[in-house]
């Protein structure tokens, strides 16, 4: 096998994530290409959460079902996986928490026992990254090094115990190799890789700080709060100013004061705190103002199921706010399109005046993988603001609908900005003729943005019969699926720019015989909003609204169903 | 700077004859006008309503936003550029009922910007209906039998939430108002001034009279460093007391507060973005 | 002629809206139908406003540019109404207003001299009611005695000096009529006409009480207040609670409260007020709450032109809230759909355990006309809820996806809502089959919903070759210009109900070879709705943003030409 | 009634072990015993967050509505309903941030609920930021820094808005906070007991041992239906007072100054439609 799954699973609170970061960075390190995902519950302490990391000799960076590795660690455990453990699924732990598997495929190891043997249990973990590594053939020096660097703040005492406990889990499992109980069933390919490991909020973090972004101003919300997080622990460096405001709608209408001083601000958030910004939106739709919005998905309605996955604000995101103007919306499904998006959508978003938003969800925040380093050196940051003269008009009327955008306090103008409808000067009117021209200039921008919309990406068989389409964070998946059908009439669509949709979308979809959707939510909005601008209907859809991401199998098999039918 | 500085030209307000706001907007603008503030370099937030249309009226930068909503921005404005002078500036409605959460919240961060509030204790724009401040038994279209609400008291509120300068004026009074309005916009931090404004249409209760008859101004002798005191004075009202209640000069502004603010004033549009320090980053992975 | 069109100009604050008022009174007891319409300025004195009365012997509903008779009484007027006044404009008023026209047709009245004669200006409004009347060869009598009626409550001075205006008015117009220099151009019909005059916000107010609603609480916001004055004004006599909120989100939420206690509830609101409800529009979608929403739409974004008329919040109503949930939305286009349609909202909301519209604007709300007595004999309100019994469980999975909804004290069980997914008891579960049953048991609803659409009615020939499609407030304004037109390849299908759309509605557009839809945005929301749901795509539309209603004449010039095209 | 009244039977609750959400859940069910409240007369409206989860782990009917959002439905509850006994239970970042303009216009209204704040000085359930309780200098992953704001006074804020009850209690004094949420219950009005409660997983500086070393109880001689001295009180902060603050006992509920309810207490599920009525509003048109 060349690319195995271990899911670990246990309570919140138990430090699984500290074996999820521990353990791909050494697998990484050995030369491995390595995913990790992890699904949990909205609690702080108890329940059942699992973690799955996929370690591979190729990239690997998609969820599976497929479990070859389980560790459970709690009494739950067990029967939270239940659907997911085969006959071949291999399971190691403690006695008491696999006791009750009916398969023979188990190895018990004391993992507490050890841990408490070397002076608290807190070593659990290590021990369990250390029982991973030796499956995994790693080499032991490379387990060494690599708790010593992560550990590199901590107490010597604590570093030397964790080492200890590391070598423990490794020995002990080791012994069960050698006893033949377990075969290292993956071995470290003979390659150095040198790819830098990612999750999908970092990477939306490192495109906003590259996109110029110094002013985030938002109201914790999940999975979006980690946006604010990684802004916030990088705002000396970076002289960012991070605020948590006092709801939603203060975190937008901050931003839109940021931006109309000349700062490059954002907003991050989920589905809820949404709605309650979208009065906002329509704002920055009336004066014509910048802003990034992160959207990161989950359940609905309300607060739904709020540490989970769901692509259900597609229709939010494109059409909430009263009136009419233009926005941008961004669906990054890999983490270097998460980097590059939210680069381009503070650019984009500065140059046209408008939202621009990056959309994302539960699933693609929390996910890991090891890419390549981003390259950042054609990157580009535009400030499209401009020193004012005297007579300076913000909204002048202009040929493409933008007008040049003042900010006080640079230049001899005034910048005069309503939310009423107004003249060029910015101050209010009624006038019905100056009325139609606001409305023409805002949604003229419209023919300037269709310029630059990023088409859809086509993977597989150039003369394909059936085409899968998807958005956002299923790109890993379907594209694995589609890989592992293999067959030469298919392939996928991949859109990464959701909205406006790129032209040639309906010859993409003529093209097909057959045409596959494929959603993670229950009405198919995307499909909704293809046909309503080709008249396309893609009738064959994969929908999934339970809350967790689709499975590559899952997607092999609804596929392997429709080309049937 | 001269007597015009301040004049937009020819301006047809929206404000009804007689209206306190015209003299709202006299004093503004004297008062600006003799702290040489000049019009590029403030930025005046407002909301919606009668009062919110104010900086349409004069010479001045504007962010003339949603109803409710002049708080964030305004925040947000200062903190982004130190350097400006922002004046956050709407009706009672806009600032104590939809904008609620943002007046305590603002109170709190401690933003150096003065916040001025016209208060008729009744909504204009909308046509009389009852604002936060409206009094028991203010009897409107849609407060048929008149308020039941205790009127909200924006001076006792600042006062708990320890706001660092709270003070309340009367738009009948250029002279008087204009001193407050000075001492408010020089004052280091969040500054309330709660001006009554007679609205001679919609509310025929707390008129020009009215208010000449239910105020009046704290003495000389009134300690305004004292906040017990200045919530006494705060919550009396058979008569309304005017002037500066409460200050507070031990806190820092939220400006100050901020680690980006204490070398020096940058305004964050001057910002490059470091991009050596994101190669780092990116190398450095998770 | 038998239809003529008076506008009245002047600032807010002169009190035109009493004429208006009263007049209409009078030419109805005279035996004309009569409609009247206003457009005014976002201020409460000042400006240039303008109020249209139409009078007829037939129905009339609907605006039209034509002005027939013009009484300006400010000096901007002539400057505010110059498009629509023509060679056959008669034009009345005082010397210093009318002086500056063109047209040799005009008659000069002392109004404000005769007000002073009888002690005050304020008769001004009495004496343009007089002089109207006698133009309109109305009976004096008829005149006296609606000012007596419409004055009743007032001081008896005050009747008489307003019996004595108005008489000044209508001599001193007679006089003119004698000595010829202007004709009666219209003269009463001899028939009676036992109509009764209600506008927009009138018909959905009753609508209310008829659907028995008793709790409202709503934020002040135009065009929308009026609802919520109408149902406080009638608080006290049907037991209303009638509640200005602090703001548009307590307003909702402070509505499912009262409906998951028995109440009947709604809000009445704009767009961005809108937009701050519809965290709790989502909400009740989880809850499974019902909740009527009058929507009464502006122009926007953001503010926008707050008093003025617009249909661009048909999207931001269908997709705004998190999440996917079922949700009805009617547009009333005539005061008896109003009323019927409001009753409606709140049956069906209480039986689906949805948010339900009434999408109007301003147009709508402020439009008077007379309509036959609306029959409230087959109304049948139905109140939902149940007696619970102990075992009571809020979320009970049924066939069709309704679950008895109980309300707590009244039975033996308890009502447990939770915003988050939850089992059929109401607590909160992360269990991903259930959710997949809570969303399928919520979407299920629709099915049972789509049985009872209300469907697109045609008007005009059954064998049309053209086909104009319009929803909402347009109804009579399209309407009118299809009679005007009058040629026997022509129809119109107006839609009531906007969501969801009727299963009929493509059979009727694929009859048509031509056809155009009529819309008051610039997007074109509906025919994208149609796009989206049958595929076909309407490629003549007509539209306006520019915030003021349709007229008839453009209506009728704009299909002209597109038949030509 | 007796003493499994209110278990729902084996419940695993979503709680930290040592959370102080696990003894307000205990003292509220011992409370709602002792008051003899039957479940089904009992509606409790929560927000979203740790402590909003209270209402799934007892026997009541519950409306677990959105974040920030308890109080207009509680109000709205009471109001059409008036014979049901209402709480509104959250966080401090449900009630005072997100909530904090519904928490300023409930006082104003003074419908007859229990709002119980649990106040944990942090974000328990997106774990650990600041919220609006929060001391200066609390560092967390967003305010790195320590926090900079004012510390919101929910005590002194209340007493500003002249709130008709207001308390606050310890969620470690069983006895003590019982009896004060048993006269917050039975006090006719709107009653606020803000709960100080240690959350043990996010706030490692006001833990346990904390609030027992920084609160004292007012002792008997005090007087809460003054005023002044209950702002005095309020505005204490070298030490912590815990007990009832403040009473105002001369103010009318919400729904007692509602028309409708002044006869008696009608459900408005109960009314029924008036159609001889509305036929006669219809007869004479506008
Ligand atoms: C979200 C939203 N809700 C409601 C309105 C309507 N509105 C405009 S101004 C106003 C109240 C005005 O009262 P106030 O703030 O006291 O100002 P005033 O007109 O009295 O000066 C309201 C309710 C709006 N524009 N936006
Ligand atoms: C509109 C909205 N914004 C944000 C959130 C996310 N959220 C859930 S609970 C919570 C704060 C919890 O803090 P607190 O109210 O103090 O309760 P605790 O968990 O500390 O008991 C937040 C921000 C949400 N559910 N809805
Ligand atoms: S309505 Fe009142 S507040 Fe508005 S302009 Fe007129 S007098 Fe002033
Ligand atoms: S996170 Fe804090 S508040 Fe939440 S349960 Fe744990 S200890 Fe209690
Ligand atoms: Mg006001
Ligand atoms: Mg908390």
């Amino acid at each position: 096998m060349d690319d195995i799954s271990i899911v670990l699973c246990g309570e919140a609170g138990q430090g699984i994530q500290t074996v999820e970061k521990l353990f791909t960075k050494i697998v990484k390190k050995a030369g491995f290409n390595v995913f990790s995902t992890k699904e949990y519950m909205s609690r702080v302490r108890g329940g059942s959460n699992s973690t799955q990391i996929r370690i591979s000799s190729k990239p690997v960076s998609a969820y599976i079902d497929r479990i070859d590795i389980l560790i459970p660690l709690s009494d739950e455990s067990l029967e939270h996986v239940k659907k997911r453990i085969s006959k071949k699924t291999l399971i190691i732990g403690e006695d008491k928490y696999i006791k009750n598997s009916k398969t023979n495929n188990k190895i018990e190891i004391p993992i507490t026992q050890l841990a408490k043997s070397i002076g608290n249990i807190i070593y659990s973990n290590t021990i369990a990254v250390g029982l991973l590594s030796s499956i995994c053939g790693i080499n032991k020096k490379i387990l060494n090094n690599t708790i010593e660097e992560y550990f590199i703040n901590k107490k010597k005492e604590l570093v030397k115990n964790n080492i200890k406990a590391a070598n423990k889990g490794y020995e002990n499992c080791l012994e069960q190799i050698n006893k033949d109980k377990i075969k290292t069933i993956i071995s470290p390919p003979n390659k150095k890789n040198d790819n830098i490991i990612l999750n999908g909020v970092e990477t939306i973090g490192l495109g906003a700080l590259a996109g110029g972004c110094n002013f985030i101003s938002s109201y914790p919300m999940s999975p979006s709060t980690g946006l604010l997080t990684f802004l916030s622990k990088h705002s000396k460096e970076f002289n960012i100013i991070a605020e948590q405001a006092e709801d939603e709608i203060s975190a937008i209408n901050m931003v839109l004061g940021a931006w109309y001083v000349g700062a490059r601000g954002m907003v991050t958030t989920s589905g809820g705190g949404y709605a309650l910004m979208t009065e906002g939106v329509s704002l920055a739709g009336m004066i014509e103002s910048p802003v990034v919005i992160h959207l990161g998905q989950r359940p609905a309605p309300a607060t739904g199921l709020p540490t989970r996955t769901e692509q259900g604000d597609l229709e939010h995101a494109i059409y909430s706010s009263h009136g009419e103007f233009p926005k941008i919306i961004f669906a990054p499904g890999t983490l270097e399109d998460g980097f590059y998006l939210t680069q381009k959508a503070f650019n984009l978003a500065d140059k046209y005046q408008i939202p621009v938003y990056i959309l994302t969800d539960q699933y693609f925040i929390d996910s890991f993988y090891d890419i390549p380093k981003l390259d950042i050196k054609n990157i580009n940051n535009i400030n499209h603001f401009i020193k004012t003269d005297k007579d300076y008009k913000r909204y002048k009327i202009t040929k493409n609908g933008i007008s040049p955008r003042g900010i006080p306090g640079y230049g001899n103008g005034l910048v005069c900005i309503d939310s009423d409808e107004h003249d060029e000067e910015g101050r209010i009117t009624e006038n019905s003729d100056i009325r139609i021209k606001m409305v023409n200039k805002r949604l003229k921008k419209l023919s300037e943005i269709k310029k630059e919309i990023i088409p859809p990406e086509l993977y597989g068989e150039k003369d394909y019969k059936i085409l899968v389409i998807g958005w956002g964070s299923t790109y890993h998946i379907i594209r694995e699926a589609i890989e592992n059908i293999s067959r030469k009439d298919i392939a996928f669509l991949y859109f990464k720019q959701v909205y406006p949709l790129h032209n040639e979308t309906i010859n993409y979809l003529n093209k097909a015989e057959k045409t596959i959707i494929v959603e993670n939510n229950a009405t198919s909005q995307f499909s909704k909003l293809i046909r309503q601008q080709t008249g396309y209907e893609i009738k064959n859809k994969i929908l999934q609204y339970d809350g967790s991401p689709f499975s590559v199998e899952t997607i092999i098999k609804e596929i392997q169903k429709m080309r049937e039918s | 700077m001269n007597e015009k500085t301040y004049d937009v030209g020819l301006v047809n307000t929206a404000w009804c004859p007689g209206c306190g706001n015209h003299s709202i907007l006299n004093i503004m603008k004297q008062t600006l006008l003799e702290l040489k503030i000049k019009p590029g370099n403030l930025v005046v937030v407002s909301g919606i309503g009668q009062a919110a249309k104010i900086p349409q009226y004069f010479k001045t930068n504007y962010f003339n936003g949603l109803h409710g909503r002049a708080l964030p921005p305004a925040t947000a404005i200062k903190i982004s550029n130190p350097n400006l002078t922002v004046i956050a500036e709407s009706g009672d409605g806009d600032m104590y009922g939809e904008g609620g959460n943002h007046f305590i919240h603002a109170i709190r961060r401690n933003p150096d910007i003065t916040n001025i509030v016209h208060n008729n204790m009744v909504y204009g724009l909308t046509k009389g209906q009852a604002s936060p401040t409206s009094e028991y038994g203010f009897r409107t279209p849609i407060q048929i039998n008149g308020v039941v609400s205790e009127p909200f008291n924006p001076i006792s509120t600042a006062i708990a939430l320890d706001a660092s300068f709270v003070a309340r004026a009367f738009s009948g009074d250029i002279k008087k108002t204009k001193s407050i309005l000075k001492k408010a916009i020089q004052h280091k931090g969040y500054a309330i001034v709660d001006i009554f404004q007679p609205c001679v249409t919609f509310n025929k209760i707390n008129t020009f009279d009215w208010f000449k008859e239910n105020t009046y101004y704290l003495d000389d002798s009134y300690n305004s460093t004292d906040r017990i005191e200045a919530f006494k004075k705060s919550i009396q009202n058979d008569k309304l007391p005017l002037g500066v209640f409460y200050v507070n000069k031990n806190k820092k502004t939220f400006e100050q507060n901020l680690k980006l603010h204490q070398q020096n004033n940058k305004p964050l549009f001057k910002n490059i973005v470091k991009f050596d320090k994101i190669l780092k980053l990116i190398s450095l992975g998770t």
